[in-house]
């Protein structure tokens, strides 16, 4: 009993090279784009709150990019996602859509929601992300939903169910494992455990710092990963995404990861506790980028130089799609009676 | 003589149309493989059609309901069962934060077509726990279809509409209504975006207005008048609360100059007021004949004594006095 | 000259009243050890009175709030703080099925004198999800009382008096007041069931009634309305919504004729729409001037970008337009 | 994982006498006592709705009486006991008053809710059984809230929260779990499993047939015991108690056990499965009190005439109870309005 995360939870660890034997260069590359991608997309929106730019509330994945472009590597457009309040990353991870991203956050039509979400409802539902809404817990059972959809479709489609450390303390979270058990639902269910809820530590919340007891109680097959960690993080998705779709049973996978961002907004929210302040120096250490890079270069995968054109060509997507948001045109004042009904 | 089928018989015959011609529709709920649970409504559907689409569930309201909004998302009709109103109430979230308000939040790029069946089972002595019906807060929800069939012809037309609707819709039947028996015709596929408040009796002295159960009561009432004291109403069944077509009925009390509104459930904030205060609003005040009255459940949990349910409930008896009132 | 409060430091000095001075008195809630999550409405609170009493607490609205209530069973005087009332829909068994229900059900045996404090944060494009107030649900409820407290002064009293009445309190603030000034004279202890809407200007013209931030709206239209219209209105704050005591608004419509109600909500099954009906229903209906008029949410979700916004939320100039139009 | 029961699961085993070495015999006896007071009560009940004496629905625990006094003997007056929708067990364990309870059922003004609550919400709060209600997982959290109230009184007192198998499928259940875990409240958690959820089998509902896997992802201490031995179950709670109330810890005690009638009246409910059908001859084997006065007149501490004895004295009070209960009177009318608030 009272089993805890270890070296997993203390930033100090894992901090070097990935251990990247055994899969595809080309993907890995293709996921290291991904994130600089969600990487540098997050930055300009926090730049842009700061500037007054940006009201709607943003929670931001920075520090956090590899999940999600894990997870996405191991999907079809079929499959169906679900993101919760900081889904920025899962909701790149998919398409890399940025344009229509920057527009929705400002309240545009041309945003991937028409301007009614901003950040924090979002959908790429033509890609398979189906949604992402704020009331914690609340796309675990919608996820779950989709996995009995996908069950009833037979054609081997799955569900995916991202949400938080803090997500667990929600009943709906629970109430969903056991229906995905029970029923035999194929549902990848994630969680990005970065030990906070808003302010509060796991350990100020829960019995433990590791959530995956709960998939433990359940019966569901899980395993626990270094979130930061692109290498590990496919690895595990790659045999649970197959198992899931022939044996149409649930996964949980627990990311352990760390946001760099404060809970809400740009700031590093490092009012809320001495440990934070201390540990994020060290999380910085533990990047999924310049861990994956480092591991590319030293497999002579990827240059400096690559990167430096990466990191330049990014940029410029960024700039094009920002200056393309600010342009485009807000949402009809009609249009808020148009959309409730059929 | 045509036979004539019940409300619990209607609703038993929607499921098998469904079933039967609709692929995109399954239905998740407590006590489905049950032999007792959701009385005849449902009576041997998962041995016909499939436990795989007849599925039992566990006391999970929040994460069944949740579930079926996801399956709707992803392009099935489902629906949920509830068996009591209150036990749904966990899963208000999913109904009103989430279903009501998906194809709004993400600007009509989605939607949420899940039907909520909510089955209202009350009285027997079940108490405050056992009892609710809370309607009225369905209907202040936009995005939520709300529909409450009184005839055994709406149960089962209204709740085929309610189904294949692209909105999420409360479909909420009364226990007290199972026995009530009607010659139905063939089923009548209607798109519920055109069904509005239905005149069941037409007349001239008063215009009383019921949804579900309280229209039974309304209905006996308005027969009574017209039986021994020569009092015609315009009698109206609202049918659907959410949105809400009040258009003839402002017309009919335009005509009448009084209201007789009754209404299963407590006052404050109820759709008995609100038809009140929407008729109020809108049709010149000086049509007014008499004040308009509203019949309500006392503004109390319910009890479970047979002597002071017997107290709590609508009573036709207090419809008749209202109207006898109102038009002396 | 006297030192203004804000409404939020009204709510923190109820609540250093009350943990100061009564040991059966505690909370509980989300962001309750945070720098910034509920304003500055309860700030080092935790510090000045310890975390034992000042409890943070697991994302776990349901439960959270049913230890609220089993504290409040034991004897406490606890207060459960949702910081936002779309959180805490969760929980809207313990509040409405348990809490409300305790007393009645077990035939006054026991009570269960929570405080649920729910606080309406909207706007900010924060969008459906994190803008719903939803006062008219719970106003719909026997056995929750419901408190809206529109200026300093009440949302300091009366959630002393929530906290210490001997019933469950549903006390809404709304952050769209917490900048709110006044002069506050002492700590006045005030029975809730002694409680009702407070007239806070006097007028012959019109009866304006509002609650919460639309009081806010109402009271500057009526300012505007005596100054630039010479229109008077006898303007009412309702303060306790559940159970509503109508009586003197009542009385003043029967004197003006004219009654223009906003709310901050939706329309139908709304707490607008029940002043008006309780109104048509009470007052002899020979007395309207003109028709009763509600000025209340679109009926749709909040939007999130500003311009949608800004057509979405009330605006003092409908009040008055409403006003006027009524007058004329 | 997937662990599952064994025997205890099987009804064909513990049929036999109990182990009732280290027990106190008085405490036994009037357990004993207690338990056939019970049995017979409810069996009153069952008549009585046949009869058609009773309306309001009642959940009987006949076959499940063990559970409740055990655990009462183990309380005291201000320890705070919540049930759920099947309590007059827990409520006549507690002090086996009959009178209110027949009078409850009937809907009478002497009855312990004044008429106001039937079977459903019972409630006996000078003796500490605070409230029984009949939404399933409702009381869970309401007793941790009366673990929190102890906690800050300061005096060893606990709580104790009754419910089933199926209530583990509520979110409030694991939320409760969670939140008493984390904040060391003195609850105990007593799940009486009886392997049913109304007409569905716990293995058509969860991935396993034990629910003690969710204290134990909760880092909860647990035991499963038979709920059908007074003698292991005592021992269990003895210990279960004293350490709560020692350590301001929860503690959950599974004990396995077996409804004989059905879900909701009378009727043994032998048409939801045949398995029931076959596993009710076994399980009535198993009976408790049988079980337990077979050990004490092997102990040669309780007689065959003292069980006949025992037996007759609770007809009687039995029959005067409910003799006094018919002719007690129902509320006023007024009484509808006059408890709704303070
Ligand atoms: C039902 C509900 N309760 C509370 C909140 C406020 N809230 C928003 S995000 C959050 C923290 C969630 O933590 P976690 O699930 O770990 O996700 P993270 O923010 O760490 O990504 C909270 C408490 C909410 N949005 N919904
Ligand atoms: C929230 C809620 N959902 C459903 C029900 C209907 N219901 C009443 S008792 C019960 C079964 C509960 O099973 P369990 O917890 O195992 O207790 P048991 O009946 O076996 O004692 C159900 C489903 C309810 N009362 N409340
Ligand atoms: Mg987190
Ligand atoms: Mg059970």
């Amino acid at each position: 009993m009272n089993e805890r995360l270890g070296d997993l939870a203390d930033p100090s660890k894992f901090q070097g090279p990935l251990d990247i034997s055994g899969l595809e260069t080309s993907d890995l590359i293709h996921q290291l784009r991904k994130m600089v991608v969600i990487r540098k997309s997050e930055e300009k929106i926090a730049d842009k709150i700061i500037d007054g730019a940006i009201q709607c509330p943003c929670h931001l994945a920075i520090g956090q990019e590899a999940v999600a472009t894990a997870v996405a590597s191991c999907l079809r457009k079929t499959d169906r996602v679900f993101g919760a309040h900081r889904s920025h990353s899962h909701f790149l991870a998919i398409n890399e859509d940025i344009d229509s991203l920057f527009a929705e956050v400002l309240g545009k039509y041309d945003g991937c929601s028409h301007g009614m979400g901003g950040s924090m409802h979002i959908i790429d539902a033509k890609n398979g992300f189906l949604g992402s809404v704020p009331i914690v817990g609340a796309t675990i059972p919608i996820a779950t939903g989709a996995g009995l959809a996908a069950k009833l479709d037979k054609k081997g489609d799955i569900a995916v169910s991202y949400f938080g450390d803090g997500a667990c303390e929600e009943g709906s979270f629970h109430e969903s494992l056991n229906f995905a058990s029970a029923h035999n639902l194929p549902v990848l269910f994630v969680c990005e455990n970065n030990l906070f809820s808003s302010h509060l530590h796991i350990d100020l919340r829960q019995p433990s710092n590791t959530v995956a007891r709960f998939a433990q109680a359940h019966n569901i097959d899980h395993q626990v990963v270094d979130g930061n960690d692109v290498a590990a993080l496919s690895k595990a998705l790659q045999t649970a995404v197959k198992h899931i779709r022939e044996t149409s049973r649930p996964f949980f996978l627990e990311a352990i990861t760390y946001r760099w961002r404060g809970h809400v907004g740009p700031s590093e929210d490092t009012d809320v506790g001495v440990k934070r302040t201390h540990d994020l120096v060290e999380w910085k250490k533990r990047d999924p980028i310049a861990r994956l890079f480092h591991s590319l270069k030293d497999a002579n995968a990827f240059t400096d130089a690559d990167f430096e054109i990466l990191k330049k060509d990014t940029d410029q997507k960024i700039k094009a799609a920002w200056e393309k948001a600010e342009l485009a045109d807000f949402p009809k004042e009609q249009f808020l009676l148009d959309v409730v009904y059929s | 003589m045509e036979k004539k089928t019940t409300y619990a018989q209607g609703i038993l015959e929607a499921f098998e149309y469904l079933l039967g011609n609709h692929p995109e529709f399954f239905v998740i709920g407590q006590g489905l493989w049950s032999p007792w649970y959701v009385g005849s409504t449902m009576k041997d559907l998962d041995i016909k059609f499939g436990k795989e689409r007849v599925i039992d569930c566990p006391i999970s309201e929040l994460a069944t309901t949740g579930a079926t909004v996801g399956a709707a998302i992803c392009g099935y009709k489902p629906m949920i069962v509830h068996p009591r109103v209150d036990f749904m109430l966990l899963a208000v979230d999913q109904i009103v934060t989430q279903a009501a308000k998906w194809r709004h939040m993400f600007g009509g790029n989605a939607q949420a077509p899940a039907t909520f069946r909510a089955i209202i089972n009350r009285g027997g002595e079940q108490g405050a726990q056992h009892s609710q019906s809370l309607h009225s807060w369905f209907a202040h929800i936009p995005g939520l279809r709300v529909v409450m069939p009184y005839t055994a012809k709406d149960a089962r037309d209204l709740m085929i509409s309610s189904v294949l609707c692209n909105d999420p819709v409360m479909f909420m039947d009364d226990r007290w209504l199972y026995e009530k028996e009607e010659i139905l015709g063939d089923i009548e596929l209607i798109d519920l975006r055109t069904v509005k408040p239905q005149r069941i009796h037409e007349g001239s002295d008063v215009t009383i207005v019921g949804a579900s159960y309280a229209s039974m009561l309304c209905e006996q009432a308005s027969d009574e008048l017209r039986e021994k004291q020569g009092i015609t109403a315009d009698f109206f069944d609202l049918r659907v609360l959410n949105p809400l077509n009040l258009d003839e009925i402002i017309e009919s009390v335009t005509k009448t100059g009084r209201l007789v509104v009754a209404d299963g459930d407590w006052s404050t904030c109820g759709i008995a007021g609100e038809v009140i205060a929407a008729v109020a609003e809108k049709m010149s005040f000086s049509q007014w004949k008499s004040n308009p009255v509203r019949i309500t459940l006392p503004d109390a949990p319910a009890p479970t004594s047979k002597n002071l349910e017997a107290a709590y409930y609508l009573k036709k008896e207090q419809i008749i006095s209202a109207v006898i009132n109102s038009v002396k």
